[in-house]
């Protein structure tokens, strides 16, 4: 079977957020919950990349380990998926998360959270495919459909693959062969390429003035 | 099958109960009758009526000698109780639709939680005070502790069903607020109704001796 | 992050580095190192750095917290990868349920073994005909307060910490999360009512609990409960002080933690959160141990130890045995009165003894 | 199960209306009324927690007024009222209640409980269940005319005593003059003070005033012990009288059960309203002062405190009057921490102090009362009831106190313009 993954292109990303914008539009998330989310680090200065986040559907799930309540569950595609109707709002998915995936729809005083939602690779839920009852809770269910989850579809600059892990590593590596290609072409090293200002974190930075 | 009857016939059931009975008693109470008054009065009977209702709510300071904590726990239990029976967002949306048809402005969450701790730290104290003090001891009979824990399960059983996401924990909740309006007109929780009879009276008769009660 | 990388957190948030060293402190797990970064710094400039393996560096957040931009509004969205989040996991699932597990099924097997060998421990004296007021209604009032709250809490905390382990394989996963919904809700409504219990407790009994001349001789007896010998100790001895400093130490731990985990309302990032959780699950392990010691102690582990707490009046020959210095104190002052009396005052159910009294005080 | 039992619990059924009945509903068994109580206070015996005395009564409520009591009635699940419950209650419901009023007052529900117990006595009063000395102070009372055994004999004695003292005429039996005055027996064994402080006052202030010689007695036993034919029976024999006089109103003495008696229950339990106004001395003294007919003369330096008198104050609205005088003749007048309608009762009311049997209990409560004076400081107590002052002053006594306890109206005598220029 295949193992669905997202991979975010930073070399691609250009901080649109259609994204995000297609994710809440497409699944009718809760008010305040955004599944996905665009992350721009060094926003202004030089190697400003962009990053598109959202439930990575890790392969060994952290949230799943210490869900106290044990409602993750990961489909035959490797998308990781929990059931509502178990979930009692602890958050400690949203702890245990490193990229910050699992969302609450509130987050009022004395911990009412209210069920956990977060991005299920629009592979809806543990209810019947495309049944009310799942685009209610979980939004659309497109990989039942056969379709790739809409933020990857909508993406303008293909920045945001989603897929089969086989193919989008292989996608991700002919565009890394060919980036090394023009690098090699133009005789000059990556870092001095004249399309995008170099990138360095901290002690870099200087060096692309001199 | 025992949803659909807690949720439906007990709930009419258990509502009718309460209503006819809480009236039967009353009605009980006033047929008894009282003499008239013949003494001439010094003060009007009415006016001492209506101050004693509501003065009585203030408790009087040299009667808090001892009892301090037990005078803020009872008005942290009838405060709270009431704040979270009536203006809680999930009871204001059940009784505009079981009962009343329309609804009314709810509190913010957070304050029907925090009325809610009051009302438990008040009826707890109030509980346990009851268990220990050889006074209360000694007064209380099984209606007090079969009033206290009915109404201590009703509140214990809807801060268990907070999440109001869980349809077992709701109808757990409902069934034992059932049992409390079934228990409620047979029981000294009249003293919810009565005390305005009660003090109503008493004030009467201070109110034409002109002393304020 | 390793020694090396530590000097660039100079200059970074001051309360992010605390949190990171406090988490580093707690989590004591093996680091792992990337002694590489260093090495790369250093090289020449003939040799490139791949700018990519740099934004996952920092993405990772490698050599200093990084939080980016986002869009979308909220506490750490900026943070790309949280990398605490997957030591407070391993902290939760490989040494707080297995240990914290372990140690108090210990110390209820310890208990029991410890009954078993030592027994009740008896007034050896025999019940006295006398009592000593011991504790006020006041006082026993909050203390049964606070403890059927923290009965209630130790309980659906304990469900939440090993219900998956052990509740979900006999009840099923659906029934066991309406069972864990109800242990939250009402562990998160209750928990603040303990503030207010711990409160109270600790004003109203901290003067009595103030360490005294002696009680280091009572603990290097054991508290005479090992050997046959009675240690003398004041109204709390050496033990209950402890405790009770215990319980105002440690639980105010749990109730600052629990409210920064109940008020996510203030801002506060998920690495607080974590790092109160951690806090507050250690702080109530620790706390349910000793209080098992202490209800052991109270019903089946002490003969006369709890009727101070349910009447108000103890025995006057336990209290010779296990708090001498107040006995005799409180004995020398008049205070001990008759068993009779006593009965009267928290036993009502007779009314006869008072009319007889009434009428022979008449005649 | 004797007749007079039966008695005893129909009179006690009858007792129970809709004020009863509303009470009992609403007691919620707070136990606060016990704070209120000084039985219980002085003691912390629970059992007199004042709500506890009225078991008796609750219990034939609630097998007669509840739905539980009556289904349980039908199948003998619920116990009856016994003879044995009488004989038990009867010290808590004499011995350890002095009707002062003091529970009604806290009781959060508003649960009048000294109007229980008094009409719960009515019950124990007929079953026999009451105390020796009430009852033979009721049976004085109605044969000879006075609970002490004072005859008008006795009172014509103190009469020429007090005429020999002042040099004024005492009116008896005056036709149509305007007040006609009590006395209770104590004042006239105990304090003919009060006779002669009244005498003088009258005369300064030229009130036209008379006494009875056929209804002179203001006590009344029925109340106390419970009896309401006998009651009636004596607040009877006042109305007669001074309807024959055609008095306009009849002065209650410095006595706390008589003005409760012939002011407040004495048109009910002779079902008819009086053709004349009852007033309280205290309540004519003021009304004296505020006309100016009463002329006071300097104020005493002497530091002097109130014992407000419970059936005076509390239970008969007499509250501002006390103080205005005391204040008049007193430069130091400093009130008790409880004062007013929360003062705490002497022990000896509703007829405890006619109870030998209840002595020793009664001794060990004062500790109330002295507490209450060391906390003043004052050793001068004012007070305006007769049975009152008896009880402090063997209080005191028994307390080895070095107090003062002085009658309010006498205070008020020795205050005269008149009679300062005699001294």
């Amino acid at each position: 079977m295949a193992r669905m993954k997202f991979y975010c292109d930073p070399e691609r990303c250009i901080e649109c957020n259609a994204c995000v914008t297609a994710c809440k539009n497409e699944n009718e998330v809760p008010w305040g919950v955004n599944r996905r989310r665009v992350v721009t680090i060094n926003d202004g200065d030089e190697g400003e990349r962009s990053l598109s986040v959202a439930c990575m559907h890790c392969s060994d799930a952290p949230c799943a380990t210490v869900c106290p309540v044990d409602c993750f569950y990961t489909t035959q595609d490797g998308v990781v998926l929990h059931d509502k109707d178990i979930c009692i709002g602890c958050g400690y998915c949203f702890y245990a998360c490193p990229f910050g995936a699992p969302q609450f729809p509130e987050d009022g005083a004395f911990a009412t959270r209210g069920k956990m939602d977060k991005c299920t690779f629009c592979a809806g839920g543990p209810e019947a495919d495309n049944s009310s009852a799942e685009h209610r809770k979980y939004g659309s269910n497109r990989l039942a459909e056969g379709k790739l989850p809409l933020c990857a579809e909508m993406c303008s600059t293909k920045a945001l693959l989603a897929g089969d892990a086989d193919t989008i590593s292989e996608i991700y590596r002919k565009r890394i062969i060919n980036r090394s290609a023009s690098v090699m072409a133009r005789g000059v090293s990556y870092r001095d390429a004249s399309f995008r200002a170099p990138y360095n974190s901290a002690a870099g930075k200087s060096s692309a003035k001199e | 099958m025992i949803a659909q009857f807690i949720d439906g016939p007990l709930w009419t059931f258990s509502l009718s109960v309460f209503l006819i009975g809480v009236i039967w008693r009353i009605v009980t109470i006033l047929m008894a009758g009282n003499r008239k008054d013949l003494a001439t009065p010094r003060g009007s009977a009415s006016a001492g009526a209506v101050r004693t209702v509501f003065s009585r709510s203030i408790y009087e300071r040299s009667a808090a000698t001892r009892g301090r904590l037990l005078l803020i726990a009872g008005y942290l239990f009838h405060i709270g109780l009431f704040a979270l029976l009536f203006f809680a967002q999930p009871h204001i949306d059940f009784i505009a639709e079981r009962i009343t048809g329309l609804g009314w402005t709810a509190m913010p969450h957070w304050a029907f939680i925090l009325s809610a701790e009051l009302a438990f730290l008040g009826l707890l104290l109030l509980w346990i005070h009851r268990l220990l003090s050889p006074v209360t001891r000694l007064l209380s009979d099984l209606d007090d502790h079969l009033g206290s824990i009915l109404v201590f399960l009703v509140m214990l059983t809807g801060c268990l069903a907070l999440a109001q996401s869980f349809e077992s924990l709701r109808l757990i909740h409902l069934l034992s607020a059932e049992l409390l309006l079934i228990y409620f007109p047979f029981s000294k929780l009249m003293h919810t109704f009565t005390f305005i009879l009660s003090r109503g009276y008493t004030g009467a008769t201070m109110g034409r001796k002109g002393v304020n009660a | 992050m390793n020694g090396g990388s530590n000097h660039s957190l100079v200059g970074h948030g001051v309360k992010t580095t605390v949190i990171r060293l406090l988490l580093l402190w707690l989590f004591a797990l093996p680091l792992e190192t990337v002694a590489d970064t260093k090495e790369s710094r250093g090289l020449p400039s003939t040799m490139v750095l791949n700018p990519a393996a740099e934004l996952w560096r920092d993405v990772r957040q490698r050599d200093m917290p990084t939080s980016g931009t986002s869009q979308v509004r909220g506490v750490d969205s900026g943070v790309l990868i949280n990398a605490n989040g997957d030591k407070w996991r391993k902290f939760r699932m490989q040494q707080l349920i297995p240990i914290g597990g372990y140690l108090l099924l210990g110390i209820i097997v310890g208990l029991t073994l410890f009954y078993l060998v030592r027994g009740k421990v008896k007034i050896v004296a025999g019940a006295s005909d006398r009592k000593l007021p011991r504790y006020t209604s006041y006082e026993r009032l909050i203390h049964w307060f606070m403890a059927s709250i923290f009965l209630f809490l130790a309980i659906t905390g304990l469900i939440i910490l090993f219900g998956r382990p052990l509740l979900i394989p006999i009840f099923g996963k659906e029934i066991f999360s309406v069972i864990a919904s109800a242990s939250k809700e009402g562990h998160n409504l209750m928990g603040p009512l303990f503030m207010v219990a711990l409160i109270l407790v600790f004003v109203k009994f901290v003067r009595r609990n103030i360490y005294q001349k002696g009680d280091m001789s009572w603990l290097l007896r054991g508290g005479g409960i090992i050997g046959k010998k009675h240690v003398p100790s004041n109204f709390f001895n050496m033990g209950e002080k402890s405790m009770f400093w215990m319980l105002v130490l440690v639980g105010s731990v749990i109730v600052v933690s629990g409210l920064v985990l109940i008020f996510p309302v203030f801002g506060q990032s998920r690495e607080w959160m974590e790092l109160a959780h951690v806090g507050h699950a250690i702080g109530a392990i620790l706390m349910i141990g000793v209080i098992l010691g202490h209800i052991y102690i109270g019903s089946v582990g002490m003969e006369g130890a709890i009727d101070g707490m349910k009447n108000g009046y103890c025995d006057l020959n336990w209290a010779k045995e296990h708090h001498d210095l107040w006995a005799t104190q409180m004995e020398k002052r008049g205070e001990a009165i008759a068993n009779e009396d006593v009965n009267r005052f928290s036993d009502p159910d007779t009314n006869e003894s008072l009319g007889r009294e009434l009428r022979e005080a008449g005649k | 199960m004797s007749d007079r039992f039966e008695q005893g619990l129909e009179a006690l059924r009858q007792q129970i209306d809709a004020r009863i009945s509303s009470y009992f509903s609403s007691c919620v068994h707070c136990g606060l009324c016990a704070e209120a109580c000084l039985f219980y206070t002085e003691t912390q015996d629970p059992r007199y927690t004042p709500i506890y005395k009225l078991e008796p009564m609750k219990k034939l409520w609630r097998r007669e007024h509840t739905f539980w009591g009556k289904l349980g009635s039908i199948f003998g699940l619920s116990e009856p009222l016994t003879e044995k419950d009488f004989a038990d209650w009867e010290t808590l419901v004499y011995d350890s209640c002095t009707l002062c009023g003091r529970c009604s007052m806290v009781c959060p529900v508003g649960n009048d409980i000294t109007y229980m117990i008094r009409k719960q006595r009515e019950g124990f009063s007929v079953a026999g269940y009451a105390p020796d000395g009430m009852k033979e102070a009721t049976r004085r009372a109605l044969k000879i005319g006075s609970p002490m055994g004072v005859t008008y004999k006795t009172l014509k004695a103190a009469l020429a005593h007090v005429e020999k003292d002042t040099g004024l005429q005492i009116p008896v039996d005056k036709k149509g003059a305007d007040y006609m005055t009590l006395f209770s027996s104590m004042e006239i064994v105990n304090f003919p003070e009060y006779i002669e402080s009244i005498a003088r006052i009258f005369d300064a202030t030229g009130v036209s005033w008379t006494i009875s010689s056929k209804a002179f007695e203001a006590t009344n036993s029925g109340i106390q012990i419970g009896n309401k034919e006998a009651a009636a029976e004596l607040v009877n024999r006042v109305v007669i009288a001074a309807e024959d006089l055609a008095v306009k109103y009849v002065i209650s003495p410095e006595c706390g059960h008589a003005y409760t008696a012939i002011r407040w229950e004495g048109p009910n339990l002779i079902g008819r309203q009086y053709p004349f106004e009852v007033i309280h001395i205290l309540e004519l003294l003021e009304q004296l002062k505020a006309e100016g007919r009463l002329q006071l003369e300097y104020r005493d330096a002497t530091p002097m405190t109130l014992h407000d008198p419970c059936q005076i104050v509390r239970r008969g609205g007499v509250v501002q009057q006390p103080r205005e005088l005391l204040n008049s003749v007193a430069e130091n007048f400093v009130e008790m921490k409880d004062h007013g309608v929360m003062n705490w009762c002497c022990g000896g009311g509703g007829g405890v102090s006619a109870n030998e049997r209840a002595e020793p209990l009664r001794l060990h409560i004062f500790d109330r009362k002295k507490k209450q004076l060391q906390e003043t400081g004052v050793n001068t107590m004012v007070t305006a009831c007769a049975n009152c002052r008896i009880i402090l002053e063997e209080g005191i006594e028994h307390n080895e106190m070095d107090t003062e306890v002085i009658s309010l109206t006498e205070l008020v005598a020795d205050h005269l313009t008149a009679s300062s220029e005699k001294k």
